[in-house]
């Protein structure tokens, strides 16, 4: 089987929806000739052609607003934002409009795009190109939220997601992009959108993770007998895989690279508390970014949650 | 290397029915005589539509409305022009747009009551639901035009929004799109003078809306959005072109906002009644009764009749509207994903 | 003493602010001879002139825009968007520049805008009209977030709001504007921001709420021992009174009228988990808005949290 | 009644030095020959930057950097009309405007080195801080027009942005604000014809980008973006009529970006060689040479001068820029508000 990063799993689920559905049309800046800024799309328009990879002007509201009315007439376009700090223009669009096309027409209308966009800090790129706020896209019921943490999971979520009736904003850390090769099969193979995946079995501690942040939890347990979560998706999360392991454990970290306040990190806090609070025999940690401004590279590795807080968080709950 | 002109654009202003009810036989569009008793009955039944929910929503029957009132050519005319197949973006005052299709109208009251059941268009209708946030609904048109192009289906879309509409990011994002793609849209703006209480003058500096359209590279057009004949011209020229590839047009129909902006709305407070009765003789549906009457096709028993059409097929709509039942609470679940949540799921159970 | 409604309140706090601070302008849709759709700014324009109470363009984003730009070069804008289902379109420009102005330049340029909105349901509007999206402001560092919750607080915050040299979102409930009435002395006086009020004060159970959902709480607590919080300020929140509640009644319910998941309860909760959870003698509630689309009027009632709801949540964990 | 044009708009452009160092005198603005040498000297300066800038990125030592080769004249001959006390609002490839009005040259490497005290500007400047999201300065443009014109200041705003910046919302919102209310304000467009890999007509199927200012209802007009004396010029008369009073304008500076869109880009990939030949005869700086040496402006020693000069203060400032230390984390937290809030006081604690 191929090793392959994440940027070459997301680029063969492209291509091979893409093949399978003539209605799979991706659109975004700089997604043509160039193939995205982080090159996911390399090779689709020469294999497609520019009907199907579509350059579109510098205008994120356009962006997805187009790709909504082409999903509305029946195609299945996967839009790129180039990065989620350029999301913010987009959000109208999404809040107002994707997710709630289903809902206001009963049905007649549905909604079956993609936004995908590169997430989270580590590359020591510029302003706003670090932003993590997975957060406000799961308050908005209608839409999914989906974060893969490996080139494997990514190839599999991608494809779930393209498939899927539903908008969906997939979310593709740029430190992740290049970090790590594994085992990716050619061909297709799906990972169900809602489910999370237990990463390792352990009896002392969860730790709940996504995206980028999971690999720094990984490095954070050595020696700990934790039970370590990706969840995959975050809207809607896996409730069920997650209160299984609180109710084996009874300690809880939760890691996340975007703010505290408000993070996800809080609904999964407050949902265990809500429903699995009994079994708890420790407060629940987030360990996550600071409540500031996400500063530029040269304090870009102050801010983003290191093995050693987590580690700290860890050793701290296991007191009790 | 004098200073040069590198660019000239002109933009055309299109009259064709004036307020006596004469037309320019030169540009006057081919419409059959059944043609135009159309057009002249759906102007009634949407204005007797239009009185009947103003009344209604007095009573508390319908929630907040937007008035349609004076704007009727500006939608009939274009929607005229547009086949089922097409597809329409329309804002929330274009009762006239629905009505003309053949939206049905008991429909249109229970959205206006509140009941999202009433924007679940019907199969054999491309109409968006009304689209409440300014604007928005401008790159949908243009997103459901690439797809259009991308199937090669001979199809057109029509994008409706107000003079305010244009002041919206989505509208320069949508309309950009549409030139840069060549799409297949006509981008229609019933300006009507007023903004709720924002005049147009206040709303853009630029003389016209229609030159906006220069901006992106296609053409944009004013006519006179209550001269019905203009306005379906203009339309049905453009959806031509746009069926025939050769791109988008944007089309400034200028009318007036007769009523107050919404039932929640008190238009005194900002603008002169003495403006208001400027508009009144240049009402659409006057001036298409006088032209037709000149032609034989108009006479008072006609125009009963007409009246009689349009008030039974409102009650009847009214009626129709009242015999729904109320939506089931776990309607608010049904519709947020294909399947509900399991989050979704508990929610509904406590209901 | 007047009494008066919140319409009044903060017509009055706008006037008097404006009265005694040239710098302080207002700008929006509908601002001027219209006083505002809900007539905030009834009789402004005549008092102050069409240059200092703006009405401008139909743009949001745009709006808010411009009020930055105002803001950094020394004036004191109060921009209204017209309701918060139209916020969204402005997001960019509060996350990407309101919120970072100060940090980005350390210092050397600052943003103390004031961005006041309707929020909420309860008054069978349209679509979009019964937004209640405060928690994703909550999550922006640099953004203060307030909600009050009767005529009074209403005009002492937001002359604070006015004079804080940061950026704040200041929420109105719609529902709430002429619903109640109460003194309000004229004249200036101050709340100050990131302080919660103790509505009630009570031994059994602590529950936290705001803006126009406190009214159905303290509906909700008759006949129970209830210690009810108004937390008037969201971003930051009064961490202390919330922690010192909870130690003292080891219950805790939370309502809001957001959509249950990241809503800001959620925040409040994981806080309370982590910093207070050896307190708690009961699973922490939230009773909030469902997670689906916000209805029409005609299903309005049923998505709202009702008294008896909350009531029936209290009922829950007072058994514990 | 036929069909009539209501509108008629021409949109000018102006060239006044050309590729051979030829002037019309007629459009010459008047500057002194120690201005036209500063002007000069202000190019070697930002090109020498520029250079090293790309050398430091390369070595690692500065992080991802957007190069203005070739676009030195729209953004030294525009910044060249404005005085210190006027309010600007760069996007991120200024640096040639930075250095016009003087800012510190060290703290634009440090900046780019990842230090946000690079952007504290010092306080006898009005430039806003370097802004990344395309577009979105605009609008803050447009704001503090409004706060000079509220306040009675003598002042104007500049704005830049790029070919691709004027597709998003917040150019159509922030121009047309400035429209209405008739603000002092520059909008400087550098169309480098490049939007990364997006070339400037798929940006926009409008034939300038100049014309777009009509959409607003005010002028804009198309200049040469290396001819630094056409850019001076149209920028010095938009400053003074902003100045009085009369309203904003658009300048499209029709230039050139020589090099990748960033250090983190490749062109290659997109672009033909060939296209990046054809311009480099065009260059600002060469022309505006050839000019003062017909003048006697010019010769190799002034050169060496310049060059010297240039890579003097380049080098300090790259010293400068070395010797201060590496910011302390707590300045995470120092500038998020006016003060810290609790939670951030506890987490800068646990650092
Ligand atoms: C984005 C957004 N902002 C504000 C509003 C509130 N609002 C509803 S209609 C309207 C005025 C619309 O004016 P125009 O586009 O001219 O349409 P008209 O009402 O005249 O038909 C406003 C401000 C809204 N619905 N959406
Ligand atoms: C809102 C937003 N979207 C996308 C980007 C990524 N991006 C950075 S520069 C750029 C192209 C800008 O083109 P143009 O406006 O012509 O300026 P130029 O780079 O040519 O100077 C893009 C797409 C961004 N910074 N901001
Ligand atoms: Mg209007
Ligand atoms: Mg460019």
């Amino acid at each position: 089987m191929p090793k392959m990063n994440m940027v070459q799993a997301i680029n063969l689920a492209l291509r091979e929806e893409m093949q399978r559905d003539r209605d799979v049309v991706v659109l975004g800046e700089d997604v043509g000739k160039d193939g995205g800024v982080f090159r996911i799309s390399e090779g689709l328009v020469e294999e497609f052609g520019t009907e199907r990879i579509m350059d579109t002007p510098l205008a994120e509201s356009g962006i997805v607003g187009t790709a909504i009315g082409m999903a509305v007439y029946g195609l299945k376009p996967v839009a790129e934002i180039q990065f989620m700090g350029f999301i913010y223009p987009a959000i109208d669009q999404i809040f107002s409009h994707a997710a709630r096309i289903r809902s206001r027409t009963r049905g007649r209308f549905t909604c079956p795009v993609v936004i995908r966009t590169p997430y989270g800090a580590g590359i020591k790129a510029p302003e706003l190109h670090s932003e993590s706020t997975e957060a406000l896209f799961c308050h908005m019921p209608g839409v999914k939220v989906v974060v893969p943490s490996s080139p494997y999971n990514a190839k599999g979520l991608l494809i779930s997601s393209i498939r899927d009736p539903d908008p969906v904003i997939f979310l593709e850390s740029t430190r992740l992009y290049r970090l790590i090769k594994e085992d990716v099969p050619e061909g297709e193979y799906t990972i169900p959108l809602g489910k999370a995946r237990v990463v390792q079995e352990g009896r002392d501690v969860t730790i709940i993770s996504w995206g980028s942040m999971l690999h720094r939890a990984l490095q954070a347990v050595t020696g700990i007998d934790a039970e370590v979560i990706d969840l995959m998706t975050l809207n809607p999360f896996d409730e069920e895989t997650v209160y299984k392991s609180v109710k084996k454990t009874g300690r809880v970290v939760i890691v996340h690279e975007a703010p505290k306040t408000c993070g996800f990190g809080a609904e999964i806090s407050a949902s265990i508390s809500e429903d699995a609070m009994l079994y708890l025999k420790a407060p629940i940690i987030r360990v996550t970014g600071y409540d500031a401004v996400m500063p530029l590279p040269k304090l870009e590795d102050y801010y983003m949650p290191a093995a050693e807080r987590i580690k700290k968080a860890i050793d701290e709950i296991m007191k009790y | 290397m004098p200073e040069r002109i590198i660019e000239s654009i002109n933009v055309r202003r299109l009259d064709i029915l004036n307020e006596k009810g004469d037309v320019d036989e030169q540009l006057m569009p081919s419409l059959s005589d059944d043609d135009i008793k159309r057009m002249y009955e759906l102007l009634v039944l949407s204005r007797t539509f239009d009185h009947r929910a103003l009344n209604l929503q007095r009573e508390g029957r319908l929630g907040t409305y937007a008035s349609i009132l004076g704007q009727e050519a500006s939608q009939i005319g274009s929607a005229f022009a547009l086949e089922k197949t097409d597809w329409i973006f329309p804002s929330f005052r274009e009762m006239g747009v629905y009505i003309t299709m053949g939206y049905p109208v008991y429909m249109l009251f229970q959205y206006w009551s509140g009941d999202e059941r009433g924007v679940k268009t019907p199969d054999d209708l491309n109409i968006f639901p009304v689209c409440v946030p300014v604007g928005t609904q401008i790159p949908h048109a243009s997103g459901a035009a690439m797809a259009i192009k991308y199937r090669g289906d001979k199809k057109a879309v029509a994008v409706y929004f107000g003079d305010g509409g244009t002041s919206e990011g989505d509208f320069h994002e949508g309309l950009n799109m549409a030139g840069v793609f060549k799409l297949p849209v006509v981008f229609i703006c019933q300006n009507n003078q007023w903004a709720i209480s924002v005049p147009r003058e206040k709303q853009t500096a630029s003389r016209t809306l229609a030159q906006k359209a220069y901006a992106y590279g296609f053409e944009g057009i004013q006519v006179d959005g209550n001269d019905i004949f203009a306005v379906y011209k203009a339309t049905k020229d453009a959806v031509d072109k746009a069926k025939k590839g050769e791109g988008p047009t944007l089309i400034e129909c200028v009318t007036y906002r007769m009523s107050d902006h919404t039932t929640a709305d008190d238009a005194a407070r900002y603008r002169l009644k003495e403006e208001v009765e400027i508009w009144k003789p240049k009402d659409p549906v006057l001036r298409l009764k006088l032209f037709m009457e000149r032609k034989g096709l108009w006479n008072e028993d006609y125009q009963k009749e007409a009246e009689e059409k349009a008030r039974a097929a409102v009650d009847e709509a009214v009626k129709m509207e009242e015999a729904i039942g109320h939506p089931d609470p776990k309607d608010m679940f049904t519709y947020t994903y294909a399947k509900p949540t399991a989050r979704q799921q508990k929610q509904m159970e406590g209901l």
